[in-house]
């Protein structure tokens, strides 16, 4: 069997595929419909680590390969996680220390970019 | 029951040439290619090492004409390229470069690496890495004086020696460097967990390979923090982007960068330093089990907690990196974190040092130079390690940190140690790489000089460290903190610094002496039990085993086993069925 | 039962812990060359993550405003601005290659060289087309919008000036994985045809996917944290 | 059997290493803060550690003499022990504990400063130590690096209400009172610094782009070295600073000669150390006594305000240029000329070479409108323009 490496039906891969862009499109409809905050955060997020699971799991076969590997391959990655974790921690703690010392704009409003402008110039004509 | 048959065995194809550079020169033997790895690292490793009495020189006798053309901006240069070359281009590159070729396929009974290609291509990559390297010295502007650490802002402002390239080429040479230890990488890795031999499972594999394994995959994850630091700090450099840089004014001129944070760098600096210094140790830790054990003429004490002393230190190291920065103004409250995993660390550590000592206990112990330079790893280790748990210990690290003290303590437990520990695996391997013995006399005298040398250089160093001296200071002139006590103690330093340094002419002397003129070494001198003193020739051939990879039937420290005649069994003689 | 055949009935704890504690290999039937680029692609991993990382922290400390991603990628399609279009078909076309990639590494362990060849060479094309567009992207924000990597060109600052420098950086990154995948793939696919692998299962051809679909990976965290942020 | 010199050199080494320890001079310099936590964590690691290495050092070295090679002795067969292994573990785990355990209450202490502490802003530049203090309110005014010129050394924001009274101290001596904590913040104008004073114990960088801090308490009254303890370019070595401890009256009338950043701006110049110094040889001297050197007009001498420089009319008439020679004169023999309007009051004082220079030096800074003239004019004409892109003027560096 294993001899004759990954095979797997058809079926499922164009399942994936199928949803992938589903997925892509859901989050694409997230940007659309403007949603904000937590929703548009947690949206995102989510959408973004199930289309990644199904990718790794699915199209890289790691769903079927043995756990040993699996195992190999998931836990240094951890390590990330508690570098991104920190560094979260201490960009808030730098950025408040900007706002606090050296006056800067806690909130500031973003510039829109030039063809944006012309648009909605247009849009007031 | 259902089951998974293994697909067929896969086999190193075997690449023969037939002419002298093919063989030699464009070798894709892992032997050859350790060799080659070796070689180049101590030549480098050699720049390294004047470059370091020079900076002796100049701190111990700072108004020396002869030292006028040194100034401050060569000063910097210098512990820069010290700092750099011996890190990364010499220690990780020989012990995992060379030793990881040698050993890796020898002892897990391969024939070669798994894909020797691309593990010549790894040599090749690293040497231009070297040249890039050696080019620093040739821009205009010199190398650049920034600190191994590379800290920016320091790293591309003005007020730094070798803003203008030697800050690029040094790098561009760490990136190059590391694509070439990806490409070794992943090789080593591969071979060890695809392609032992029958019978070696991954708890008979000697603790070299062990040391070599982790460090090797610590690499792997560790290298990336360094390379995006690398690129990110180039596009500082050249596009002007603003990644690691805030608005400054230097020198009196606002440049053109705005809202970046210098501490990113730090952090992805020490992700991939901490493990780096453990990449370093590891393979040392290794080497010196096996040698500890082959000339005590006994098993290894506590195998089991061996390796997974190893395999915990190894994950230990990726969440402790921030011990450097406790002085960093990073957040305050890092310091509970860091300091409490990076003492853990010490825990598996001070096992393996037990072990070791341990395993001298009702040993048979050969004083060969192998084994002296174990024993002397151990001490220096140990004086390293317990200076590490001041500094690990966040609030002792304040005021100690940026003094002598942490030089001593690197020095100590990197400088040392696994310079010792190549020392040692040296002498130990010699003869199976070239067929002879390396001379005895001359390895006992460079042993003692060396050993007693560097601790002499480096145990004084830490009560600098206490009085308040900081590191990296060119001169420290007439100071109150300064006292003429401790002018004395950095001239005796300097003394013992350079006889040591002179003290290596003797080793190199040896080396090629010996390759010519040296006892023919017989197959297996130490009576040591692992694959690589079971090849059918020696030195072993491209390939390494004749026509029959070996079997394994036990692990590699049966010493001593009671009731045997030998005192010693290699790995390959069957075990006697149970009675 | 030889201690080469294992038993794939048991908890995933036990068969963990006898394959690593196994001789010969750990990874029972991962071929030397699969493992080898399980393993580098974790690395790759690393290199990734540490960009992301980079990205995080200069969004959360820089104080000027960061740019609004749809605004700026957003393509103007007879007079109606639609945001982010473009990467909305980049990444329609990344999730196509990927489909035609499976499709090839089944084919490939079904011995069909010629199946394979057009299916890798389609995923080459698509990937191409990607970096095709890409370009037309960076060409657009530079031209148009007068972003640049270390800030922005004369009256068009938009705010902080790591808008750029990331984006361009992170995604260049990304790009250049694509262009070396295009040729990666197109040389196994000519290899396959001409016989070379063969003698083998074809695992080249699961290989050369792993990196294939790790680059569409990455896609998808770029997608979503630097457009959609 | 044959003498295995390893096992002596082992044991010399180890006992050596513990000879050193005590006999050498090089320990920490007597404490002048209120770390002596500090102190007692490293001693207690000392201890652990120390004893750890002696028994370590010790046993390998008796052991490397006692097992040596016999031909035909087999060494005892003892692949594990797990009792022995699991009560070492647990051994170093208690050791770790202990040595960790008041570290980590001393750290908690170092980075919650007291609330009583006042704040004092070190800002570091290339190669060079500047101060700030909050003023009369207590709070410092905002000050980013993109604010920084030749006029605003401090980068203070402009307009921000609470930076008016902020004191700054252009000058690498910062004096701060005895018996109180105080909170230093740091904030580095180009590269990474770090301020240190062995003594004090504490230290952190100064990171540009950010603000860090660190707190103490001073409890010596003394002149201290102040360092940079971290790379920070070429001239890393010669960033010295001085750190004055003094008591809280001599530290009240040294801050009052400082000038305000509002002064600044107006036009103020700050004392210069030797002017200073100056100032205070006078007081001791009891120059002050008669003479006032801020323009008010006692009856008992001339103020010294605007001293150097111009003319004096004298009691018998004449004027007389004010050069230096008139004032070392008037000084040395206050009688030879006498003032319009005084009378011989003044009397003879006993001063040395130096002390007298430095008095010449104070009366020098003593300018009601300060030396500035020449570059006003310019500066008006930059204040409305908006903050400029690149700057090309270049700050006087003081280092050589
Ligand atoms: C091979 C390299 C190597 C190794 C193995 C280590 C090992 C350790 N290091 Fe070291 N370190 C460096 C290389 C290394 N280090 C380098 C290069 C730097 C400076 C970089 C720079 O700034 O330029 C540095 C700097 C450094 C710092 C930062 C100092 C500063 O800049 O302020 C710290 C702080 O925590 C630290 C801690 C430790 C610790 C806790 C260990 C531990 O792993 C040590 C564990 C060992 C033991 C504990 C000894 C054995 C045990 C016993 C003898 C039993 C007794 C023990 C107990 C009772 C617990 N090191
Ligand atoms: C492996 C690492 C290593 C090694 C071996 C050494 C070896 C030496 N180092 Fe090094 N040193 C560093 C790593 C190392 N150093 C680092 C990382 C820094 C920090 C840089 C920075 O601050 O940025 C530093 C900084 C540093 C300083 C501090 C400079 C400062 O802060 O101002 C000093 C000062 O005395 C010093 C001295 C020496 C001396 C005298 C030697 C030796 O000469 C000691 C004796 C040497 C030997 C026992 C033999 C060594 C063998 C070889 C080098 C192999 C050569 C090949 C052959 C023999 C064939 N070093
Ligand atoms: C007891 C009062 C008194 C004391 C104390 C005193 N002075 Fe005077 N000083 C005077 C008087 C009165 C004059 C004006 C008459 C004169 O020129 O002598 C004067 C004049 C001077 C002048 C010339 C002023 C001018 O405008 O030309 C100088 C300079 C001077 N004093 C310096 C000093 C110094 C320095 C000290 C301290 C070491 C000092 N004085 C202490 C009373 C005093
Ligand atoms: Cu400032 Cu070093
Ligand atoms: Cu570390």
């Amino acid at each position: 069997m294993a001899t004759e490496g990954q095979q797997h039906p058809i079926k499922i891969y164009f399942l994936i595929w199928l949803l992938l862009f589903v997925l892509s499109f859901f989050s694409y409809l997230v940007d659309f419909y403007h949603l904000e905050g937590n929703l548009r955060w947690f949206l995102i997020v989510f959408f973004m680590l199930l289309k990644a699971g199904f990718i790794v799991a699915i199209f890289m076969h790691m769903k079927w390969e043995r756990f040993a590997l699996i195992f190999g391959i998931l836990t240094p990655p951890l390590a990330l996680v508690v570098l991104m974790f920190l560094m979260a921690i201490e960009s808030d703690y730098a950025w408040s220390t900007r706002v606090v010392y050296m006056g800067e704009d806690p909130a500031p409003k973003p510039e829109r970019p030039a063809h944006y402008k012309k648009e909605s110039e247009k849009k007031d004509l | 029951m259902a089951t998974v048959e293994v697909p067929y065995q896969e086999t190193v194809p075997l690449h023969h040439p037939k002419t002298w550079i093919g063989k030699y020169i464009f070798s894709q033997d892992h032997k050859i290619i350790a060799v080659q790895y070796g070689i180049t690292a101590m030549a480098v490793g050699l720049v390294a090492l004047i470059l370091s009495e020079f900076m002796r020189l100049q701190i111990a006798f700072p108004g020396w004409e002869f030292m006028n053309f040194f100034t401050a901006d060569h000063y910097y240069q210098a512990i820069t390229m010290h700092g750099m070359i011996m890190v990364i281009y010499l220690l990780t590159a020989f012990l995992l470069g060379a030793f990881g070729n040698f050993c890796v396929p020898l002892m897990c009974g391969a024939r070669d690496m798994v894909f020797p290609f691309v593990n010549m291509l790894s040599y090749w990559v690293y040497l231009l890495s070297v040249i890039i390297l050696m080019i620093s010295y040739f821009v205009p502007g010199g190398p650049t004086g920034a600190g191994w650490t590379l800290y920016p802002p320091q790293t591309i402002t003005p007020g730094t020696p070798g803003v203008d390239w030697g800050i690029a080429t040094m790098l561009i040479s760490l990136a190059v460097f590391i694509v070439a230890f990806t490409m070794g990488g992943l090789n080593y890795i591969t071979t060890i967990l695809q392609a032992r031999t029958r019978g070696l499972t991954l708890m008979r594999m000697p603790l070299t390979v062990w040391g070599i394994f982790i460090a090797t995959f610590l690499g792997l994850i560790a290298f990336p923090a360094l390379f995006v630091s690398a690129v990110m700090m180039l596009l500082d450099k050249f596009l002007k982007t603003s990644f690691f840089m805030p608005a400054i004014v230097s020198l009196g001129s606002k440049l053109e960068y705005s809202g970046g944070q210098p501490l990113l760098f730090q952090h992805l600096f020490w992700f991939f330093g901490h493990p780096e210094v453990y990449i370093v140790a590891l393979p040392a830790f290794g080497v010196i089990s096996d040698l500890i054990s082959v000339h005590a003429r006994k098993n290894i004490f506590g195998y089991r907690m061996m390796v997974w002393a190893i395999v915990a230190i190894g994950a230990l190291s990726l969440i402790v990196w921030a011990h450097h920065m406790y002085v960093a103004g990073m957040h305050p409250s890092f310091g509970f974190f860091f300091a409490t995993t990076t003492l853990i660390i010490a825990v598996p550590t001070a096992l393996k040092v037990y072990n070791w000592i341990l395993t001298l206990w009702r040993a048979n112990i050969r004083i060969t130079v192998p084994m002296l330079f174990a024993l002397a790893f151990v001490l220096t280790f140990i004086v390293g390690g317990i200076t590490g748990l001041f500094l690990g210990n966040v609030i002792i690290d304040i005021p100690l940190s940026d003094t002598y003290f942490v030089v001593a303590h690197f020095h100590m437990v990197m400088g040392v140690s696994p310079i010792l520990a190549i020392f040692g695996g040296i002498y130990h391997w010699y003869p199976k790489l070239t067929g002879r013995m390396l001379n005895d006399t001359i390895g006992r005298i460079h042993f003692y000089f060396t050993f007693i040398g560097t601790y002499a250089i480096y145990f004084p160093m830490h009560y600098l460290g206490f009085i308040g001296v900081p590191r990296r200071y060119y001169e420290t002139g007439i100071s109150e903190f300064y006292p003429v006590a401790a002018h004395n103690l950095n001239k005796f330093i300097t003394i013992a610094a350079l006889i040591v340094g002179v003290s290596q002419i003797l080793f190199i002397f040896n080396l090629v002496h010996s390759y010519f003129k040296g006892k023919k070494a017989p197959a297996n001198p130490w009576g040591a039990n692992s694959l690589e003193w079971c090849t059918p020739e020696t030195p072993p051939r491209h390939g390494n085993w004749e026509d029959r990879l070996p079997t394994v039937h036990r692990w590699a420290y049966d010493f001593g086993v009671p009731g045997e005649e030998k005192d010693h069994i290699p790995q390959t003689v069957p075990r006697r069925k149970a009675s | 039962m030889t201690d080469t055949t294992l038993s794939t009935q048991e908890s995933i704890f036990t068969s963990t812990a006898r394959d690593w504690s196994s001789d010969m290999t750990t990874f029972k039937g991962v071929p030397w060359g699969k493992a080898m680029m399980w393993i580098f692609l974790l690395s790759d991993t690393f290199i990734f993550t540490c960009f992301l990382v980079g990205y995080m922290v200069m969004r959360m400390t820089v104080t000027e405003a960061w740019p609004v991603a749809s605004e700026v990628f957003a393509l103007t399609v007879w007079g109606v601005s639609v945001p982010l279009l473009l990467i909305a078909i980049m990444t329609f076309i990344l999730i196509t290659s990927s489909g035609t990639m499976a499709m090839a590494v089944n084919m490939g362990y079904q011995r069909r060289k010629w199946a394979v060849f057009w299916l890798m060479l389609a995923t080459a094309l698509l990937g191409a087309s990607f970096v095709g567009m890409q370009c037309y992207e960076w060409s657009k924000l530079i031209i148009d919008e007068g972003i640049r990597p270390w800030g922005y060109a004369e009256n068009h600052d938009l705010g902080a000036p790591q808008f750029g420098s990331i984006f361009f950086m992170v995604t260049g990154f990304h790009g250049l994985h694509v262009s070396v995948g295009v040729i990666y793939l197109i040389t196994v696919a000519i290899r396959v045809v001409r016989g070379k692998y063969d003698h083998t299962n074809f695992e080249i051809v699961e290989i050369t996917g792993l990196y294939w679909h790790f680059v569409d990976l990455v896609w998808v965290f770029i997608f979503a944290f630097f457009y959609l942020w | 059997m044959r003498i295995a010199y390893i096992a002596v050199i082992l044991f010399l080494v180890t006992v050596g290493s513990v000879v050193f320890n005590f006999t050498t001079p090089f320990h920490f310099d007597a404490i002048g803060s209120n770390w002596e936590l500090i102190d007692i964590t490293v001693y207690i690691t000392f201890i652990i550690c120390g004893a750890a290495f002696v028994v370590l050092g010790l046993l390998m070295a008796w052991w490397v003499y006692k097992f040596q090679y016999q031909e035909g002795k087999f060494a005892e067969y003892e692949p594990e022990n797990a009792t022995l292994e699991s009560q070492l573990t647990i051994v170093t785990t208690i050791g770790v504990v202990v040595m960790l355990a008041p570290g980590l209450v001393a750290w908690n202490d170092y980075i919650n400063p007291p609330s009583d502490a006042y704040e004092l802003e070190v800002y570091s530049k290339q190669w060079n130590w500047m101060y700030r203090f909050p003023g009369a309110d207590g709070i410092f005014g905002a000050a980013h690096n993109k604010y920084v010129d030749l006029d605003n050394p401090f980068g203070m924001k402009p307009g921000d209400k609470y930076g008016e009274d902020d004191i700054l101290i252009v000058d690498k001596t910062v004096k701060i009172p005895v018996d109180r904590p105080v909170k230093v913040l740091l904030r580095s104008q180009d590269v990474l610094h770090d301020f240190w004073v062995p003594a004090i114990r504490a230290k952190m960088d100064a990171v540009p782009g950010m603000v860090t801090y660190f707190w103490f308490e001073p409890i010596v009254e003394r002149v201290y070295e102040v360092l940079c303890a971290e790379l920070c370019g070429r001239n890393h070595f010669n960033m010295r600073g001085e750190m004055h401890v003094v008591s809280m009256n001599e530290y009240s009338t040294w801050l009052n000669d400082q000038v305000t950043w509002a002064g600044l701006q107006a036009g103020a110049v700050p004392l210069s150390p030797e002017a200073a110094l100056g100032r205070d040889i006078a007081n001791e001297a009891g120059c002050f006594a008669c003479h006032s050197d801020d323009g008010r007009a006692l009856d008992t001498g001339p103020t010294w305000l605007d001293i150097w420089g111009g003319t004096v009319e004298l009691d018998d008439g004449t004027t007389r240029v004010r050069d230096e020679a008139y004032i070392v004169k008037s000084i040395l023999d206050p009688h030879a000329e006498i003032v319009l309007g005084y009378t011989t009051t003044m009397t003879t004082v006993e001063l040395t070479e130096e002390e007298l220079q430095s008095i010449l030096d104070y009366m020098k800074s003593l300018k009601s409108e300060p030396a500035k003239q020449e570059t006003t004019e310019e500066n008006d004409s930059e204040s409305t323009a908006p903050a400029p892109e690149v700057d090309s003027t270049t700050i006087p560096d003081e280092e050589p």
